[in-house]
């Protein structure tokens, strides 16, 4: 009987049969009834359901885009908590894509950072600055707040700024090595925080602690974009090109050379990988994908002050990466959600429920034990159980399967320097 | 009745296997070898048997005792000491802490006294050396007070890895005459050398370890006198 | 000309020699080995060749340029790489990109390539995969391509380094004791394949060994360290019969020691 | 400028030397950590800020006690910081056992992250338990040893102004320099004090001459806990206000300071804390002077940052650390 049902579920045809029954039993309660989160984690998890399945990777990846694009909001819009599930899917996007970033920098090149968010930040700053009025305190030139459109520039402007951060913190911080890497980092992570809460004088460029606010919604042929389901497909886009080059580089000359650097720092030497430049284009491309949803975070919230850039932050996406899995991008993404989900929306169904059970005088819990509070304890126990019981994370990476009847060639083994193989397509 | 017997003990590296199956056995008063090249396993053996090394399968007999992955600092109490490859002396201590620590489970002051001083009777250099740091010595009285600080447990079984290794000549044949003595008082003595020729003239048996397995064993005489290892180590 | 030539070059640590004042060169396409016991500061002599380590004084030169104080990547990139002692192969990757790893200052495409996955960049890593594969094929490695290295047996592991370090088509390829933990089969196959590889590869080769069979068999040259001293060089017949070679490394002076050890062998087996 | 320098000096100094005091021996505890694992010990500042909340629980709950009137302020202050201390000391053992020796053979990072959770967790145990207790988790103790003592440096020259200090800074100086000591004359005289240095020379080694590995590493986490846990009550004696968040960013300054002072070199990290308490208090008083008013007081965090930073370029070993190099 096991063995029937394992080989049922085995089966390509059985699976896409069950899969799409899920998907539409999921679609449709959560369309229909009034409050369903259960609904809506389920529809969300169908994409994990769907990594796991046999189907070519093209079909996955369109099945998934159809997904996220059309059905989640689509199925999400029945009820009055539409927009609250749209902000929570564009938070678990901008965190999954943030931590791809840190992926690449802790993962692939196995340099510990624990200032991350600085990036984040970086891109924020870059867009809230200039799309209030904010920037004419220092530019003698140009009209500021910068309208909408100037939004759609500025995801690539703050992804530059972000690369560029990345490059100048990582030029002095690269000379030293491991643990020293990471209370660097930290250091620096917490330099721009303090930076971005103080730059109020003698120059007001971040108007300090206040933070900013009204910041300009960004807009698209003259429609603005003000609600979190216009930000959903915004984060959506950059996040389904984050995937993509994320992926690229991993099995890349790029990423191969990052992997080389993490395991032997002195063979990679060896080979002619030049350590400095490999570890500074690390820093500068995870940082990248930080800014430019740092930018939208900015665009999305309308306000930014350094308190949403702290250490925790930081931390919070690193937990990301670990506990998906160092290294791997499936495991990252997933990592990502989950610890997302368990803040924004796990947390505060439990934190709700406490409450009404509190109020119906079902149990009296104190104040001090709210699961809300219980986010850093949540976290520190994820974190021990995981490093003790998981080191590898919830999808540990995978290498590229090479598949050896392609490589297999007649003609054997002739190398000569003249007419370099590698690069000569004559040869073979 | 042999002190210390392996029985086919095999070792390994995380997936890598060090050593295949190596049994062996040293008799009380004997003065044996284990020649080898690089990487052959003669040091895993030693590690196999002073503990720091965890043995798979097989198993270790140390006067009748089963000391099979016994931690280190047990096997040394037992009377086993363990000079490891490269000295591995304590740079930033004393020599006298070094020594010291070589009595780290002796209780008694007069008793760390009185061995500290049969140390400087085969070391006299080290009594001159005391309150110096013991990296900042030469090559030759470091492996001396690498040996110096084994002694301080009073072993039964001494474990040399390469006492010869980086050493002038005039200074390994010193450490070889000590040797000699050392085995004159009568303890055993366990020695790694890749210096064959050296090592089977003052042993009274060697084995030969190649890729983990012992491929050759007989009298020191004997040894020398053979053809493959005359062509193998002795070039 | 020689494809390497060191003069003079000494190499300090703290007030340690360990080498001093040693010049040797490596003739093109030459097969070259350094010997002496361990300790003896083979390795710190490559450490200084590969830009680990630069020399306290003295010049290396590579096809007459030189290349002190370059990085060892810029080394690399002159044309010389090495395997190490300590096998550094890395670990939790293929057997295959350890190889493709070799390959990356040859690979000619860019970020942008990458990202857009441009037709050039797709044939160029599918022509490097190739020649990785017939590298590997060379060294009989080719059906372990999708393993990790760290999970290879070690004279398998001791094969792949050679086979990663000559995907970087080097001109002088060192071999730092590539025989170490090989059974007398694989070292008697390694002997052939070093052997040939110079031809196959075009490259020369400078070898640290301790097996002398093997080093008696395919060297033209050899230089013996001991104390950080080059104290002999020559062809293998020279070195078997310098007697100061013998005293520091082959083995004797023992013999003084050996009557000795008959004697007290006898007083305790009584 | 230089006569406002030299106005503030004298307080300058008394309240850099009581922070450097604590720095001091906060880092002492992070340096021997990582002298005998290298290893960051991430939740040491968090160890600290436990040792501030037992030791404030206990004067409470202590001065509450209508008998403890009878005992001197010096010897309540005693009984209490050995209490906390030992709480500390067996809660670092604890925390060795549970979280980095499992994972002594695992790549480095695992054991940063066991260590950032176990700080999270102690951070929100405390928390809990502070709020449960009394309701909020911000405590103030009771204010002992606050008689004002000023110290007329205006009469040696006009130069300076006078400077005060409570007795409790009298108190945290002497008990942070008898700590040190003592730790000093345990590491450098006693047999287990070179017990943990050959032990974090040569782990295998040491084995090697029977010394039980494992003992006295959890014998370091102990000592080191218990100085980290005695800061703890000192910075609360000497600060008043404490909540659970002060053990994160003073830990990290305090391993800042041991990385300036050479980390795993225990004489480096006292100077190190000295150091750092020196020049953040110097910045506090004079960074708005020195920079005509651009960056003022706030920017004294960023200020002991750049120190760590300038320090591990230029001299990664530290001020008294001895250079270590990979062997090829």
């Amino acid at each position: 009987m096991k063995e029937k049902l394992t080989s049922f579920l085995q089966n390509k045809w059985s699976q896409v049969i069950l899969f799409t029954l899920f998907v539409v039993i999921t679609s449709l309660s959560l369309y229909l009834s009034q409050k369903s989160v259960v609904a809506f984690l389920l529809l969300l998890a169908s994409l994990l359901v769907l990594y796991y399945m046999k189907l070519k990777n093209l079909t996955k990846w369109i099945v998934s885009a159809g997904i996220l694009f059309i059905l989640l909001p689509m199925a999400s819009s029945g009820g009055p908590a539409f927009q609250s599930y749209m902000e929570v899917a564009t938070m678990v996007g901008i965190y999954v894509a943030m931590a791809l970033g840190l992926n690449i920098v802790v993962g692939l090149a196995g340099l510990l950072d624990l200032g991350f968010v600085a990036f984040f930040a970086v891109g924020a700053y870059s867009y809230a600055i200039f799309a209030t009025p904010q920037a004419s305190n220092f530019m003698p030139f140009g009209q500021y707040p910068l309208g909408g459109e100037s939004f759609w520039i500025f995801l690539i402007i703050g992804g530059i700024c972000a690369a560029i951060a990345g490059v100048l913190i990582g030029i002095p911080v690269l000379r030293v090595k491991g643990d020293y890497l990471a209370i660097v980092t930290l250091g620096f992570g917490e330099i721009i925080r303090i930076v971005f809460n103080n730059l109020d004088r003698p120059i007001n460029f971040t108007n300090g602690a206040m933070g900013i606010s009204s910041v300009t919604p960004p807009s698209i042929f003259g429609f603005n974009l003000v609600f979190p389901h216009h930000f959903y497909f915004v984060t959506l886009l950059i996040l389904a090109f984050t995937i993509f080059a994320v992926l690229r580089f991993e099995h890349s000359k790029l990423g191969r050379s990052w992997k080389a650097v993490r395991e032997n720092e002195i063979a990679a030497q060896a080979m002619g990988i030049p350590l400095v430049k490999t570890k500074l284009l690390a820093f500068a491309l995870g940082a990248t994908f930080s800014g430019m949803m740092g930018v939208v975070f900015a665009a999305k919230q309308a306000f930014i002050d350094p308190t949403s850039f702290t250490l925790l932050e930081s931390f919070t996406i690193l937990v990301m990466v670990v506990l998906g899995g160092m290294g791997s991008v499936p495991g990252v993404i997933l990592g990502a959600a989950l610890v997302t989900i368990l803040n924004l929306q796990v947390l505060t169904e439990l934190t709700n429920w406490v409450n009404q059970l509190n109020l119906s005088g079902m149990i009296t819990i104190p104040d001090a034990l709210s699961p809300a509070k219980m986010q850093k304890l949540l976290f520190g126990l994820l974190l021990v159980i995981f490093a003790l019981y998981r080191p590898i994370g919830l999808i540990p990476a995978k290498n590229k399967k090479f598949d050896e009847s392609k490589l297999k060639s007649s003609n054997s083994l002739s190398i000569d320097r003249e007419n370099s193989v590698a690069i000569d397509k004559d040869n073979v | 009745m042999p002190i210390l017997q392996l029985n086919n003990i095999e070792t390994y590296y995380g997936a890598i296997q060090a050593l295949k199956g190596i049994s062996m056995d040293v008799g009380k008063g004997e003065i044996v070898t284990l020649i080898g090249s690089n990487g052959a396993g003669k040091s895993t053996t030693l590690k196999s048997i002073s503990g720091l090394a965890k043995v798979k399968n097989g198993s270790i007999i140390y006067k009748d005792k089963d000391i099979t992955n016994r931690p280190p600092h047990e096997t040394t109490l037992l009377g086993l000491a363990h000079v490891p490859e490269g000295r591995r002396i304590f740079a930033q201590l004393t020599v006298k802490e070094n020594l010291q620590m070589g009595a780290y489970s002796v209780k008694g002051k007069d008793i760390i006294q009185e061995r500290m001083e049969t140390v400087f009777s085969y070391f006299p250099r080290l009594k001159e050396r005391l309150n110096q740091k013991g990296g900042t010595m030469s090559g030759g009285e470091q492996q001396m007070l690498a040996i110096g600080r084994a002694l301080m447990m009073q072993p039964e079984v001494l474990m040399l890895d390469e006492p010869s290794m980086g050493l002038a000549p005039i200074i390994v044949e010193q450490i070889f005459e000590i040797i000699l003595q050392l085995n004159s008082m009568g303890i055993t003595i366990l020695l790694i050398e890749q210096n064959a020729y050296q090592a089977l003239s003052i042993a009274h048996r060697g084995y030969v370890i190649q890729n983990g397995a012992i491929v050759l064993s007989g009298t020191g005489s004997e040894l020398i006198e053979n053809e493959q290892i005359k062509e193998a180590y002795l070039a | 000309m020689p494809i390497l030539e060191v003069t003079n070059v000494t190499k300090e640590f703290g007030g340690l020699i360990a080498n001093k004042d040693i010049t040797l060169s490596v003739e093109k396409g030459s097969i070259t080995a350094v010997i002496g016991p361990n300790g003896a500061g083979k390795t710190t002599f490559f450490n200084l060749v590969t830009g680990v380590y630069q020399p306290t004084s003295g010049e290396i030169l590579v096809e007459g340029k030189s290349v002190v104080g370059l990085k060892p990547d810029e080394v690399a990139k002159r044309g010389i790489s090495r395997t190490f002692q300590n096998i550094r192969l890395f670990g939790e990757m293929t057997v295959l990109e350890n190889v493709l790893v070799g390959m990356h200052k040859h690979l000619k495409t860019g970020l942008l390539g990458i990202i857009l996955n441009l037709p050039s960049t797709r044939n160029e890593e599918l022509e490097a995969e190739k020649e990785a594969y017939r590298l590997l094929e060379y060294f009989d490695l080719a059906p372990l391509l999708n393993e990790k290295a760290k999970n290879l047996s070690y004279g398998a592991q001791r094969k792949l380094e050679i086979a990663r370090a000559l995907a970087t088509k080097p001109k002088l390829i060192l071999l730092d004791e590539p025989a170490a933990g090989m059974n007398p089969k694989e070292t008697k196959e390694l002997t052939d394949i070093i052997k040939q590889m110079g031809e196959e590869f075009d490259v020369s080769i400078l070898l640290i060994e301790h097996d002398m069979k093997l080093v008696m068999e395919i060297s033209e040259q050899i230089y013996v360290l001991d104390h950080g001293e080059k104290i002999a060089e020559g062809t293998p017949n020279e070195i078997r019969t310098n007697p100061k070679v013998i005293e520091a490394y082959l083995g004797s002076g023992a013999v003084q020691l050996g009557q000795r050890s008959e004697a007290s062998a006898n007083t305790t087996t009584e | 400028m230089l006569q406002e320098l030299l106005f503030s000096l004298p307080q300058v100094l008394i309240d850099g030397l009581a922070l450097g005091a604590i720095y001091a021996v906060v880092a002492l505890g992070y340096t021997m950590v990582y002298g005998i694992l290298q290893l960051i010990n991430f939740a040491h500042g968090e160890i600290f800020m436990t040792g501030a909340f037992i030791g404030t629980g206990f004067f409470i709950m202590l001065m509450g006690m209508s008998w403890t009137t009878a005992i001197p302020q010096l010897l309540l202050f005693i009984i209490v910081i050995v209490i906390t201390a030992s709480f500390t000391g067996l809660i670092g053992v604890g925390m060795e056992r549970v979280a980095y020796r499992p994972l002594r053979s695992a790549p480095r990072l695992i054991p940063l992250i066991t260590a950032i959770g176990i700080s999270f967790i102690l951070q929100d145990v405390i928390r809990f338990i502070a709020e449960l207790a009394t309701g909020r988790y911000i405590l103030t103790g009771p204010s002992l040893f606050s008689n004002q003592i000023t110290i007329n440096f205006s009469s040696i020259s006009s130069w300076f102004n006078n400077a005060s200090f409570k007795t409790s800074f009298l108190i945290v100086l002497i008990t942070a320099i008898l700590l040190m000591v003592a730790l000093d004359y345990f590491v450098n005289r006693t047999k287990w004090g070179t017990a943990i240095r050959a032990v974090s020379l040569d782990r295998e080694t040491a084995s090697l001459m029977s010394i039980n590995v494992n003992k006295v590493i959890s014998t370091t986490f102990f000592v080191g806990s218990a100085l980290g846990g005695a800061t703890g009550v000192l910075f609360a004696m000497q600060y008043g206000t404490i909540d659970p968040y002060i053990g994160f960013i003073l830990g990290l300054k305090a391993f800042i300071a041991a990385v300036l002072g050479g980390i795993g070199n225990i004489r480096g990290a006292m100077l190190g804390g000295v150091i750092l308490g020196l020049m953040e208090m110097f910045a506090a008083a004079n960074l708005s002077i020195l920079t005509g008013g651009i960056f003022g007081a706030e920017y004294k965090d960023v200020f002991a940052f750049a120190i760590l930073i300038i320090v591990l370029i230029f001299r990664p070993e530290g001020l008294l650390g001895k250079p270590t190099a990979e062997k090829v």
